[in-house]
């Protein structure tokens, strides 16, 4: 959440046994043990206690992988605490095993006499098997180091449940409710938004409902009677600091959704054209769209990712905001159509909701390495704006902000997610929208003089003329134009001419957007680590740690990737060194250095997961001396 | 460039652009053109309210010729463009022109789901047989051993017929003309524009540079009685001259028969009906080949509600307000 | 990845991967490589000759769960990739896997083309009505009120007809299975097999996590009997209880209608044989809807040659000779 | 042609009258005057004796626009000389202008005094309003800076075919050969094989052919005999210096096929499938390739670029070597497809024939701004080698290099050209095909410890086994693959594994390929001028000259592009300014910057024509002091 402020003593928090401040707890369970739901509901308990948190769900690309396989385990992490939380945590303070797989996939990431909590009695020999596991880890001492809580759940469920006459399967399915008990005693939180959920999900099925309750309340029930080990008491973790206002959580597409509605009330345009087709991790954004017709919103879902920017640019040229969404494969087909709207000067909104690549990949992934695509990826000279979401929230900000510039500047813009933001969440002030921006786009309707490429003196843009309008008939396309006129035109320096105009319009933007800040630390200093994109989390942590420990590390973190702020250059200058960590092979600092021929230094971590701010610490710390002041500047 | 009057209705030259043409003189591109610009004129259509949408081609450099809002776009894609235009604004009235290969070749999956979501456009195309703009090679609907540069020992690929794809796409409207022949063109384009859903018309258009005369088989003048086969609805499938010659439906074969007026006791009551809603029908129309005359006109015609009015249909629900829309769920208050 | 001995007929479960399969539990998908495995054993085929080409989906991922060579390529390009492995190795054995949304939705324009060039490939479209791998959107069969992520309210476009689209495209063999129905699958498999140039397969596949029993109105045993056509070659089109129920062609209205036999004087001679190279038939087979019987087997099977035999047929004329190729024409020695 | 060669004096050569030496012409008219079929002619003669030369067919989008408009007018340039040609020259010798249009868009290149050869007969009031002339040129003394020949060329023409029965029609359509016969006789050319080729040409029409050859020879005498102004007598412009061998004109696209072929001989394979779509200008290409069967070429024309490329992937995966190639918009559409032949690492060739941008930009027109797209143009992080012809023939060597490449690293290669190369033609020197270099590649066949992608240590390719192969039977896929079997793999570290397997797979080939050599003047100094691709010709000649005025400038033209050559950071680093023309607005150039960190200045020229030399040399005039030694090392 508001994301540059550094929080004092939040500094040292993480690397803390969980105590008062802030904890982490991942639930793992088969794709069909209902992971997902556990966790949301977990969080949703812990943000109406005020905590700040930052949530991980991370699961299969298969949709219900063979029960007990590695590949079908599905996840849910969440980060919470009194103080600011930026990340999702590195290491888990508590980790739920529903089954053997679950078990060995996850175990790696829980802390050193961190608290395991597993279900007995899913370790069968078939799991164990399945897993890989030679031997039963729960008998063979290999978890000595944790402190584990060996709790045969299935049968606390059944004994639950009894009476109310359910089948086993569905018996079985109510297992992940239990342990959502456990852990929300565990944490000390409410349970009542929880039993409220449940039964209004359930609502046709009274049985079900009332035995997802009952095993609710077992759980908790355990943490409260059962002799546990003596030091699991209940951890309350307060309310963090916040300014006051009206708080929920918001997802990374929730964000970007609600953003770009936010942009088209601000321009006033009567209508959003949202085409996309279906790919991980976009749908979502597709989805929280549809059925939003009330609000202006028309989505279409088009045959392939071509069709569906074509028919963005067509609802654009139109006189809406067309708007299109994908990932890495689906925004490679929107290439050749990309072009035409930079050369038809239609503004047009293409949010990438990046994976990991190349290909396919590994669609459930995340990944920041469409940069170079969505900056430099199309035939012929064809600049654009690009932007970058740095956190789940603040997808909404630059989304309308690309709303903005789109309109303004009669332009394409890209709009950077990924998978990491899409499915991530973390408690937003909601705003009051009749105090938001507003930056409402004016028609062409005179026809007096009119030329559809008669240029804008200050922005370059041309004329937005809606069909429909009497006079103002024109014909566009992707031949090159006269500058003015539009018709086709074969003169070379015509072709030079708006091959300038082209460059210029981008490059003028610069002039439109806020300098580049710091986000943490001082516009100079022995390092600059800059990021863009979803590693604001690890790296603004990072740094306020390095800091706490006196080094003398600043935080830049770039919204606006294409043009870069114009004070970029200078203040990167006047850092002795600048890291880069990138989830990618080394894009963003391929252009940082042929932009301003400083040497920033690539640092790459392309595993299809969040950067641990440890990693990130771990790089400050190699480059920077002790000696400096710093601390909670 | 000029504001139009609202109230004079506009004649066929006012639909023309200042933008000097620039087919090949003699291009069978420029008749299509004039037939469109006529049907305009007498169907009182606005030029602030009609929109031209093309890909990439020589037919689609149509839009540049229309004094109306016009959009070239890229290689195949019109259909896509033109469906996102239609939902910004249904109240436009959108045509799209293509060509054989901008719409069947590179173009042929937009051209499938337009049809089959039956979006309210005009889809004129332009089939030639040949990539025209690119020099000539063969297209999908070039007949098999056509030569070209792609193909110069004759093509070996069989030819799609472009009335039965969108047939078997689903269009409700299929309809053909020839460039040369204005006025049934112009009906058929009429009839096109007065359908509210995806209008298909193949326009069977010379080439004169790549492809001249590919149609003489059933379009020059001395064969067209015998070879042309104009049907309309309700009337009996005649042909030949004096139409003597009529189609017989041989239920035995379940196939077409030409037959020949009083020849073998052969009556009017033989003669098979045209029913344009009948869509097995209009299949076998559409693939009657020599020695069977080619058939013309609306060959298809069965409406139903198009996408867009699928999608406006109804009145959205739910409030406006994106105030509710954000605090909507769980909320806290700091 | 071990050898195979060149003389040993294999066995249904020498054509699985060591691969662990990762469909849902239940899924239709796991039917229909059972049937595949099955048929090619019973075929003789060979592992080393036999390519698995498929999309992206719940079903492209069909290949690796076969001990043969396979590509699971790209979204929608299936049917291309193979064309090309086709080109490169006429002698190989192509299956394409695909799905409604990978085969119909992106993949339409090159499933329109392989099946026009006819060439030489088995097509297996896993038809669920849905797309699987991305969570449930519907997909260009859904049927109009579809409830998904992206159509809460229902969908409201209309479905398209896999095989009617097959035939609209120009295909020569269209034929129709069902996942769950092992033997006149595994029958449709083969004669798919059989058949040179490009066959392709509808089957109809439950999807129970996002659409389940959406086929259920006619698959389902205990409606079965009523709502399945099995349409053999050269046999009446016989369904129902005790095969007491036919479909009979209304030469009038050209289309079928469905007879009770002994009911109203209908006999035997009433009610129409299957012709499998009947264009016009096979239309009206594949669009037949409640409350006609759903139309499995071959309704389609008119072969012609394939585009691979055509590239192949003829020998290649000229020499071979590189250094003949670039001293053609005018030259000069220094 | 031998392009590393500088040739004392012709330093100054152009810029002196026309010579004896060199002299560059150019034929312009209608696209139904038949110009391109008179250079290509006019080329033919000069090429017979032993001249070097260039040309540069210049031709409208429109397949044949209307009568006398000036966007309908199509020519022909070509350059020739005693001495190395490398350029299709800055201004013109001669001009031939068929019409009013055709003068009034080509005199701007007419040096001062030079021969301007017009057809009276065109200048109706009619054509000349058409060209836009408010009075008639030939008229109004507005040419007095040329020595211009009005010469009634229909008249003239129509008195040469009295009696052979021409329509009127078929008599003006030889025009053309009037003009030719008279351009022959100016420069002392024979007539032989152009009259072998008319009686060929219109064999079928003795009347027509007889005609034109009368017509031809009418136009020779009319040079021979006619009061022509004193100074106008044949020049003869002899051969020019070559290695001895056998010669032969050759194109780009002829160059660039036949080199395809060639490497698929030194490869071994069996067969290359080249799968196209049309589009200008890379059309050729599919053409020139088309019916040649007998050599093992089986070409495909797909229903588009994206069926075209993923069946050449196809066909590469089933043991041949697969070929595609397009331009721009078309490349553009190959995109996501090409990341698959990455992921799966199987041998491909993309062509790729640029033209101006963006989106359809000008088609007929040259440019060299799809570099971004080649290098960095994809989804995810997915690199590949970069190769561009530098000259019409090089074009041979750099095809028989991407097939070298493509099959022993298991990836797809890039090879670009542009629309200037594709058309333009120049001598060759025929190879002795049996002489050229082998390459064999060898298919995998044991199936003993056989796994699809366990690579070769050394060139970090993976095995190519094809399907056929008993025991080899395998899957691949464009979700990541495990680093040995190839299969699915989500591991983290395996992506981690495979990301950086990709990235040192395509950085290894550095070390396979030469060092970068400099292409004239020495290994350091005051200026370096860096090129890629078609600018070939203009920086060598504008180095060539430079030099010969003492300054201190080198000529570095990048053959490899990705990976750049090991030695080129040093290399650059060794002058003290770097300057990078391209036909972009500035993408080499920063790669460059980005790679080494050093100051590379652009020199952009984006109006869809090659550069001038004389636009070159004046930037390196300016760059460099007059005080070095230079001169002709
Ligand atoms: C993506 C892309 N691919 C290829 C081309 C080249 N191209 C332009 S027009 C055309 C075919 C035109 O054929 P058709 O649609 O029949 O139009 P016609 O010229 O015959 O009227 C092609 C292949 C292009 N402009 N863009
Ligand atoms: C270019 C591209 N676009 C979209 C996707 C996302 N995607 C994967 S599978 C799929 C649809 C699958 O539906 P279907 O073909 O019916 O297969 P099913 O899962 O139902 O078997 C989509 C849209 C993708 N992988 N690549
Ligand atoms: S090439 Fe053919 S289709 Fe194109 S303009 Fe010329 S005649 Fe018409
Ligand atoms: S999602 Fe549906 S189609 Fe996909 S594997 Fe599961 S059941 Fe099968
Ligand atoms: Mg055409
Ligand atoms: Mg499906």
């Amino acid at each position: 959440m508001s994301s540059t402020t550094s929080v004092p003593g939040g500094a040292d928090a993480a690397r803390k046994p969980a105590g008062r401040e802030q904890a982490v707890v991942r639930f793992a369970g088969d794709s069909g043990d209902g992971m997902q739901i556990t966790g949301a509901r977990f969080a949703m308990e812990t943000a109406l206690a005020g905590s700040d948190l930052a949530t991980f769900p991370d699961f299969p690309a298969e949709i219900r992988a063979p029960v007990g396989t590695t590949f079908g385990v599905s996840a849910f992490q969440i980060h919470f605490g009194s103080v600011e939380v930026a990340t999702a945590g590195d290491d888990l303070d508590v980790l739920v095993a529903m089954n053997p797989a679950a078990l060995i996939t996850n175990i790696g990431d829980l802390r050193r006499s961190g608290i395991l909590i597993v279900d007995k009695s899913a370790f069968t020999e078939r799991n164990l098997v399945k897993a890989g596991y030679a031997a039963n880890p729960l008998e063979d001492g290999s978890l000595s180091d944790f402190t584990v809580l060996p709790l045969d759940i299935g049968r606390l469920t059944e004994a639950a449940v009894e009476g109310l006459g359910l089948s086993a399967k569905q018996t079985a399915r109510s297992r992940n409710m239990w342990a959502l008990g456990l852990v929300l005693w565990l944490y000390d939180r409410d349970r009542k938004t929880t039993t409220d959920w449940i039964e209004k999900k359930f609502g046709k099925d009274p049985a079900i409902a009332a035995a997802n309750v009952r095993v609710l309340n077992a759980g908790h029930a355990f943490g409260e009677t059962a002799e546990l080990p003596n030091f699991l008491r209940p951890v309350a973790i307060g309310p963090a600091p916040a300014e006051p206002g009206t708080y929920r959580t918001i997802s990374g597409t929730e964000a970007v959704a609600w953003g770009l509605l936010a942009g088209l009330k601000a321009s006033g345009i009567e209508r959003m054209v949202f085409a996309g087709y279906p790919i991980t991790p976009a749908s979502p954004i597709l989805h929280a769209l549809t059925g939003l017709r009330a609000h202006g919103v028309v989505t279409f879902q088009a045959e392939d990712e071509i069709a569906a920017i074509c028919a963005a640019i067509g609802a654009s040229f139109a006189g809406s905001l067309g708007v299109t969404s994908s990932s890495g494969p689906g925004i490679a087909l929107k290439t050749e159509a990309l072009g035409l709207a930079i050369a038809t000067e239609v503004p047009l909104i293409v949010v990438d909701a990046q994976r990991a690549g190349p290909s396919t990949g590994l669609p459930t992934k995340t990944e920041q390495s469409d940069l170079f695509q969505a900056v430099l990826g199309r035939n012929g000279d064809a600049p654009l704006p690009v932007l970058a979401a740095a956190t789940p929230s603040d997808g909404f900000e630059v989304a309308m902000e690309a709303v903005r510039l789109a309109t303004k500047y009669m332009t394409p813009v890209f709009l950077l997610t990924d998978g990491y933001l899409i499915n991530a969440a973390e408690p937003w002030r909601i705003p009051d929208t009749d105090g938001l921006p507003a930056f409402p786009v004016t028609f062409r309707t005179d026809p007096a003089g009119f030329q559809p490429f008669l240029r804008d003196p200050v922005t370059l843009a041309r004329p937005w003329a809606r069909p429909g309008t009497p006079g103002l008939e024109h014909r566009i396309g992707g031949i090159e134009r006269n500058a003015d006129t539009g018709d086709i035109s074969y003169d070379p320096l015509n072709h030079a001419r708006m091959t300038e105009a082209r460059a210029a319009k981008v490059a003028r933007i610069a002039d439109d957007i806020p300098e580049q800040g710091v986000s943490q630390g001082e516009g100079s200093g022995e390092l600059a680590v800059v990021g863009w994109g979803s590693t604001f989390g690890p790296i603004h942590m990072a740094v306020q740690r390095a800091r706490a420990e006196g080094r003398r590390v600043s935080h830049i973190h770039l919204r606006y990737i294409s043009p870069f702020p114009r004070n970029l250059g200078e203040l990167l200058a006047r850092f002795d060194r600048i890291l880069v960590p990138e989830m990618n092979n080394g894009q963003l600092v391929t252009l940082l250095r042929a932009a301003y021929l400083l040497p920033a230094e690539r640092f790459s971590q392309v595993n299809g997961k969040p950067f641990k701010v440890s990693t990130i610490l771990a790089a400050i710390m190699e480059r920077t001396s002790g000696n400096g002041k710093g601390g909670a500047a | 460039m000029t504001a139009t009057p609202t109230l004079v209705k506009l004649q066929p030259k006012d639909f023309a652009s200042d933008q000097e043409v620039r087919w090949c003189p003699g291009c069978g591109d420029y008749a299509i053109l004039k037939a469109v610009q006529k049907a305009l004129a007498e169907l009182g259509a606005r030029r602030e309210n009609t929109v031209f949408v093309s890909g990439i081609g020589c037919s689609s450099r149509f839009p540049y010729y229309m004094s109306t809002y016009g959009f070239h776009t890229v290689h195949g894609r019109a259909p896509a463009i033109a469906t996102g235009v239609k939902l910004a604004n249904p109240e436009l009235d959108v045509w799209v022109m293509t060509g054989d290969g901008d719409g069947l070749s590179i173009g042929g999956n937009h051209m499938l789901h337009v049809l089959r979501r039956n979006v309210d456009l005009q889809i004129i195309l332009f089939n030639n047989e040949i990539y025209g703009l690119t020099k000539g090679q063969y297209s999908p609907t070039s007949r098999t051993g056509t030569r070209s540069p792609t193909s110069p020992a004759g093509s070996i690929e069989r030819p799609l017929s472009a009335a039965t794809f969108a047939l078997g796409a689903g269009g409700r409207f299929v309809a053909r003309g020839i460039d040369t022949q204005q006025a049934p063109l112009i009906d058929v384009l009429k009839r096109a524009h007065a359908n509210r859903g995806a209008s298909f018309v193949e326009i069977f258009q010379n080439c004169l540079v790549f492809n001249d005369g590919v149609f003489d088989d059933f379009t020059d003048r001395a064969v067209a009685e015998e070879r042309q086969l104009h049907v309309v609805h309700g009337q009996p499938l005649l042909f030949g001259k004096d139409r003597q010659k009529g189609i017989r439906f041989d239920p035995s074969s379940i196939s077409l028969e030409v037959v020949t007026l009083g020849e073998a006791g052969v009556s009017m009551e033989d003669v098979l009906v045209h029913d344009e809603t009948n869509r097995t029908l209009a299949g076998m129309l559409a693939a009657l080949t020599a020695p069977f005359p080619v058939a013309l006109g609306v060959l298809y015609a069965d409406p139903v509600q198009s996408y867009t009015a699928a999608v406006y249909g109804k009145q959205p629900t739910g409030s406006p307000d994106i105030q509710a829309l954000l605090t909507q769920g769980k909320t806290w208050t700091v």
